[in-house]
């Protein structure tokens, strides 16, 4: 009808807080998702120092790697691959039909799991680094 | 039952950014199994608010009375022209709905206060509001489980006719896009001779046969949101409840499996779960889509 | 109604191998985490450990072939959350084409850069 | 203006399955409903469908408990019909996809019910009524049938003839609710009513918002005769706060009834000393209000239901259903406190007088389901018998109406000069009149006393309602019509329920009348054409206000305890002075009462009349 009132997108992300476990999930694992194949383009423009020489490639990984953001970065992407590798393996599961009861269980596990990887890997990631 | 003085007259107020309203208990977070039993911890949890609430306070007032905000458009008439949520203080009585509250809201204050609603029995399906940021039938929603003051909004991702009412068009087209009747021909000789269906059969189909059509879930699926020609959970399990339906010939289920398995069919569902959260009859969508896909998978699987 | 739905479009391939590549990328993925940050560490890589590690047919190939998965598994994701989004008419077929070629181009690449760790072309 | 064959005004089960037959009869056919199909009512029935399926039952075993159920009210060609169609009609559905129960074979499941001498209530689970109405729904979709649907039926185009018997029907004047147009739709062939039953006269109902029997209403004014209208039913369970029905099942697994006091007043105060809890609807509802009368009603409303000694095991099996409805809509956990439970409307065994045909004494109008009254249920209908009714007589009307040969009917309709008239009893205010409007009835002329054809009588019908509301929402003041639905539904749920007497059933028309005159002074508060429920609840409660005078008319007449109806003054049936129907006619707004005797001589036995014990 033309005369009826379309209320956009209002209610979308404004009401966040009222949002439920599936759909939090829905969103991180897009975000993840993004990430990782923005990671991806990255990772191989990087890589591809090794066709101008093995120094290139030496000089701009171990480079990269003094610096204390891209370590910090690193840390993200690895929480950021595991939790997308966790919900991952969850949706597999919901696509496979098992465990649908407990669907809002596995995705608040898939958090935790994630937060402790990332905690834990502190450390071996933060060796040596300069400041 | 409360006979008090009320303070009717509705207040008008400009619609305020939803960013801002205060967040309501949120009873999909407590992370219990299936909505029932879930239901049945807030009933306990309820119960023992009531009385706690019953003991403090018998005497005030406020206690006795419960705040709505509604949401108010009308294309025709001029201050609704812009929407604006519209305040009703109603008088609260033990076992009071959202409908409840509604009903006398419009009987009592302000008789344009427009919204559907029949049976009051959540059967005819036709009360799906948008409650403190969720969708609920008015008539299943009790309003003492509800933060006060309570929000009542149309349908999100429709359009509004007016106030509480929202054109169902759509979601009925969706539901007639997935051929929704018995298709078998073959029928068994003899007059009266049923098709006979195994007691597991109509087990298995029975939950995908409650629905009534309220079009909750097709409004809390974002995917439903963004595309507008995406079959929706609605549609789906209508599908699904034929598919299953062991009565109808493997070819039948074939020519389902290609409706729901079209490019705005099954695949486009994010197993969200939205959906399945706010069926008010319990349908656990998002595992018929997803049985659906697998079906379909399978059915593919055979070609190749 | 009905008969606008009827064209047979078998999205149930791309759906498909969306949860295959996903399998073999927990794997995958898995092990080049594991290997690249905490077997051998990131900060010590260098083009001659890089290259020893190459020169392995069994490694290389599961390099490209999570080159290739990922791509396609990425792709095809951002993808699909484009056209749930409405993505459609010519816009997607623009889009559809871009990433193709994107992903051709990464791929590409990556071989490219492969080979050239491992030292050429040898077997 | 629209046209077509057959116009079916309404889309519960009757109305759907009407349509559809009349469409397979070759008809082209659009159904006129003011809620969308899945929305009617048809929806909340729980229990089954009654059909002699099985060895063992047979079509008379059925009928014959259904006249006995009836208190020998209901007529033997109507009955049997019912009994011999509902089989093959029931499996119609089956094979339409309806999913029911099922036995270890595959076939369709049947259960005891109140009444029946075997057990023959199919069902789908507790929800048969919801898969009845969509198994129909979905059956018109497959035919491609056009549903106007959220149009609001205002009036019928019926031609102006002094003899209702001598009227044609040529179509309805309905109002678009969601852009607030009125239009015509002119039936070529034939209107069909089927327009559910009048519960919201009372204020205590298991029915919907929606049942305001605006068809009764609009036949009545238009010359159809209501018939015994008086008969209404009772359920014993209804919750206090909605209506919401609590099904017989709690008290056939065990549920227990307490007062206020905490006794078992079934047993303790002798209302049935053998069946306590399980005796049939009416005495229960009785008993319940005489407690809460005397005064031994908790908050001197309701009784209490009681099923948590069967123990949350058995609970949770067999009445899970039961658990959430009494959560959802009393907010009370049946599994730690007794339900509140009051007696509430439930069934209006009354209706728009037609023949097995579905057909009216005006040329082209028919009527079927819970709006009709043809009549199969009597003074009192069994359990499980409105589905099968919906289904055989909606078929039946769709038929007819498209122009099939089903026979001559036997039930005569309409009036003739040799039934009995008669209204000796002294009316306390005239009914009828105090016009709710100037122009009251539903009849179509140009004041020449000339029969209108089709498309005059439509236009002007359409005219009339066009001038109507444009008055009602023209003015600005008046009185609210919930103001005047409240007071109607007020009087009738005090005076004309489980209990009537003389002085109660008088003061109950002493308000009707005093509702008509505030009708007059009616106006809508919304201004808007779009969605404007306001002013389509004022026409509803218009059409209450006729249902509810016939009711109540029918009621102070019928001296004698028959089925449902309870009469404080005669305890007794009277078979010698009332086995006969109440029929009431407009006459242009000065109602008339007269009667015509029930038809007890079936195909091939005659119904004995017998005390209904069980
Ligand atoms: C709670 C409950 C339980 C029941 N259980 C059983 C049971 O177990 N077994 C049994 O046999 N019976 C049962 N009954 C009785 C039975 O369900 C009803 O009598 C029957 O469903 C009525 O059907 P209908 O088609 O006549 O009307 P409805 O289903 O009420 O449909 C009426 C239709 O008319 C339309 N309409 C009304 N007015 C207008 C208008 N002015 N303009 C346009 N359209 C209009 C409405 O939109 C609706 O589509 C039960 C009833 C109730 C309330
Ligand atoms: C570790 C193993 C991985 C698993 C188990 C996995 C699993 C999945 C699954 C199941 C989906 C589909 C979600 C859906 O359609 O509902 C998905 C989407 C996606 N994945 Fe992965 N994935 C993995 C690794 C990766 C990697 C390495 C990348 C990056 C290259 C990636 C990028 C994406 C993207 C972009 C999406 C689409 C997100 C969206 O919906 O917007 N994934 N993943
Ligand atoms: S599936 Fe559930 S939420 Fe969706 S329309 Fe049906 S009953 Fe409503
Ligand atoms: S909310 Fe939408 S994404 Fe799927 S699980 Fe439900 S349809
Ligand atoms: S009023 Fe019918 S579902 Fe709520």
């Amino acid at each position: 009808m033309s005369q009826s009132y379309n209320r956009g997108l209002i209610e979308d992300f404004g009401r966040w807080k009222e949002f439920s476990a599936g759909m939090w999930a829905w969103i991180f694992h897009k975000f993840t998702g993004w990430v990782l194949i923005g990671y991806l383009f990255t990772h191989i423009a990087v890589l591809s120092s090794a066709l101008a020489g093995p120094e290139a490639y030496t000089d701009t990984l171990q480079g990269l790697e003094a610096l204390f953001v891209v370590r910090v970065l690193e840390v993200g992407l690895l929480a950021v691959a595991v939790f997308h590798m966790m919900n991952g393996i969850r949706l597999l599961m919901v696509d496979l039909g098992i465990g649908l009861d407990a669907q809002d269980k596995t995705f608040y596990l898939s958090l935790i799991v994630t937060g402790a990887i990332a905690v834990a890997s502190v450390p071996t990631f933060m060796t040596d680094v300069g400041f | 039952m409360s006979t008090q003085e009320q303070q009717p007259e509705p207040e008008t107020e400009p619609e305020t950014e939803p960013e801002t309203q205060e967040s309501p208990a949120d009873p999909e977070m407590s992370g219990l199994a299936s909505p029932q039993q879930r239901r049945l911890q807030r009933k306990a949890a309820n119960l023992a608010e009531r009385e706690r609430q019953a003991a403090e306070d018998e005497s005030n007032l406020e206690e006795d009375t419960v705040h709505l905000k509604v949401f108010r458009f009308d294309p025709e008439v001029e201050d609704k022209q812009e929407p604006r949520f519209d305040d009703f203080h109603v008088p609260f009585e033990r076992g009071m709905t959202v409908l409840d509250a509604l009903i006398y809201a419009r009987d009592e204050y302000d008789s344009s206060l427009t919204f559907r609603h029949s049976c009051r029995q959540a059967i005819c399906g036709s009360d799906a509001f948008f409650v403190n940021g969720s969708q609920h039938l008015g008539c299943k929603t009790q309003i003492s489980e509800l933060e006060q003051p309570v929000r009542v909004e149309p349908l999100p991702h429709q359009e509004v006719v007016k106030d509480l009412v929202v054109d169902m068009e759509h979601f009925y087209e969706q539901m007639h896009a997935v051929e929704p009747y018995m298709q078998q021909e073959d029928l068994p000789e003899g007059e009266l001779e049923e098709m006979r269906q195994s007691r597991e059969n109509r087990e298995k189909i029975k939950m995908s046969t409650r629905c009534i059509w309220c079009a909750a879930c097709m409004s809390s699926c974002n995917i439903a949101a963004g595309d507008n020609q995406y079959l929706g959970p609605a549609a789906i399990n209508k599908a699904y409840r034929f598919a299953m339906d062991e009565r109808e010939d493997e070819e039948i289920k074939e020519h389902r499996l290609r409706i729901i398995e079209q490019e705005h069919g099954v695949w486009r569902c994010q197993t969200q779960f939205s959906c399945t959260e706010v069926c008010p009859k319990d349908i656990p969508l998002t595992e018929h889509i997803q049985e659906l896909k697998r079906e379909a998978v399978k059915k593919n699987l055979k070609f190749w | 109604m009905a008969e606008r739905y009827s064209s047979f479009t078998p999205g149930g391939t791309a759906w498909l191998l969306q949860r295959v590549t996903a399998v073999f990328l927990i794997f995958a993925l898995a092990f080049h985490f594991f290997l690249l940050h905490f077997v051998e560490h990131a900060w010590e890589i260098d083009f001659a450990g890089t290259q020893a590690r190459m020169q392995d047919v069994g490694y290389f190939i599961t390099m490209i072939l999570f080159l290739i998965t990922a791509t396609f598994h990425g792709v095809n994701g951002v993808y699909n959350a484009l056209l749930n989004q409405g993505l459609s008419g010519t816009p997607r077929k623009v889009v559809l084409a871009l990433l193709v070629l994107a992903s051709l181009a990464l791929i590409g690449q990556g071989i490219w850069v492969a080979i050239e760790m491992r030292g050429g072309l040898i077997l | 203006m629209y046209e077509h064959d057959v116009i079916v005004v309404g889309a519960g089960g009757a109305g759907l399955r009407a349509a559809i037959a009349a469409h397979e009869a070759g008809a082209d056919v659009a159904m006129v409903t003011k809620l969308h199909p899945v929305r009617s009512h048809t929806g909340a029935a729980e229990g089954g469908i009654n059909a002699a399926l099985r060895e063992g039952d047979d079509w008379e075993l059925h009928a014959y408990d259904t006249m006995k159920g009836s208190d020998y009210l209901g007529d033997a060609p109507a009955i049997e019909t019912l009994a011999k169609d509902a089989p093959e009609d029931t499996i119609t559905l089956e094979h339409w996809g309806m999913p029911f129960s099922r036995e270890d074979d595959g076939t369709v499941s049947q259960r005891p019910f109140g009444g029946l001498s075997f057990p023959r209530t199919t069902y789908a689970g507790a929800e048969t009524g919801h898969h009845l109405l969509h198994v129909l729904y979905e059956q018109v979709v497959k035919r491609g049938i056009q549903v106007y649907d959220e149009w609001f039926v205002m009036n019928l185009a019926v031609s102006d003839e002094p003899d209702p018997n001598d009227r044609t029907c040529h179509g309805v004047v309905a109002y678009d609710v969601q852009s607030g147009k009125i239009d015509g739709f002119k039936a070529r062939n034939g209107v069909i009513i089927a327009t559910g039953g009048p519960g919201q006269a009372f204020d205590h109902t298991t029915n919907a918002v929606s049942c305001t029997g605006d068809g009764q209403a609009i036949a009545y004014r238009a010359g159809v005769p209501l018939e015994d209208m008086e008969f209404v039913q009772f359920h014993p369970t209804t919750l206090p706060s909605t209506g919401v029905l609590i099904s017989e099942g709690v008290r056939g697994e065990g549920g227990i009834l307490y007062n206020e006091k905490g006794e078992r007043f079934m047993f303790e105060h002798g209302y049935a000393n053998n069946d306590g809890e399980l005796a049939s609807r009416d005495v229960v509802s009785r008993a319940e209000l005489t407690e809460v009368n005397e005064g031994r009603g908790v908050e001197d409303e309701y009784v209490h239901l009681d099923m948590r000694h069967l123990g949350a095991e058995r609970i949770l099996d067999r009445l899970e259903n039961i658990l959430h409805l009494a959560e959802d809509f009393e907010g009370v956990d049946g599994l730690v406190e007794p339900m509140p439970v009051k007696p509430g409307q439930h069934y209006e065994m009354g209706g728009i007088e037609t023949d097995e045909n579905g057909k009216t004494c005006i040329d082209g109008l028919y009527a079927a389901g819970e709006c009709a009254c043809v009549s199969v249920h009597g003074a009192n209908r069994l359990g499980g018998n409105a589905l099968p009714e919906l289904v055989v007589f909606g078929k039946r009307a769709g038929y007819h109406a498209a122009g099939k040969d089903l026979g001559e009917a036997e039930i005569e309709t309409g009036y003739t000069s040799d039934v009995e008239e008669e209204t000796d009893v002294d009316l306390p205010v005239t009914p009828g009149e105090a016009g709710l409007d100037p122009n009251p009835e539903a009849v179509a002329t140009d004041g020449s006393g000339q029969a209108l054809d089709a498309e005059d009588a439509l236009e002007r019908a359409v005219e009339t309602e066009r001038a109507r509301t444009e008055r009602l929402i023209e003015k600005d003041d008046g009185v609210k019509h919930a103001d005047i639905r409240a007071k109607l539904q007020e009087a009738m749920t005090q005076n004309v329920n489980v209990f009537r007497e003389e002085q109660g059933l008088k003061k109950a028309l002493k308000a009707i009348r005093e509702c008509r005159e505030l009708y007059q002074d009616v106006y809508v508060q919304d201004p808007s054409r779009t969605f404007n429920t306001d002013l389509q609840m004022t026409y509803e409660t218009r059409n209450l206000i006729d249902v509810a005078e016939t009711i109540t008319l029918g009621a102070l007449v019928r001296n004698e305890f028959r089925g449902a109806h309870w009469r404080l003054e005669n305890q007794e049936r009277d078979d010698e002075n009332w086995l006969k129907h109440t029929l009431i006619s407009w006459n242009a707004g000065k109602p008339s009462i007269w009667y015509r005797p029930v038809i007890l001589e079936g195909e091939d036995k005659t119904y004995e009349p017998k005390v209904r014990s069980y």
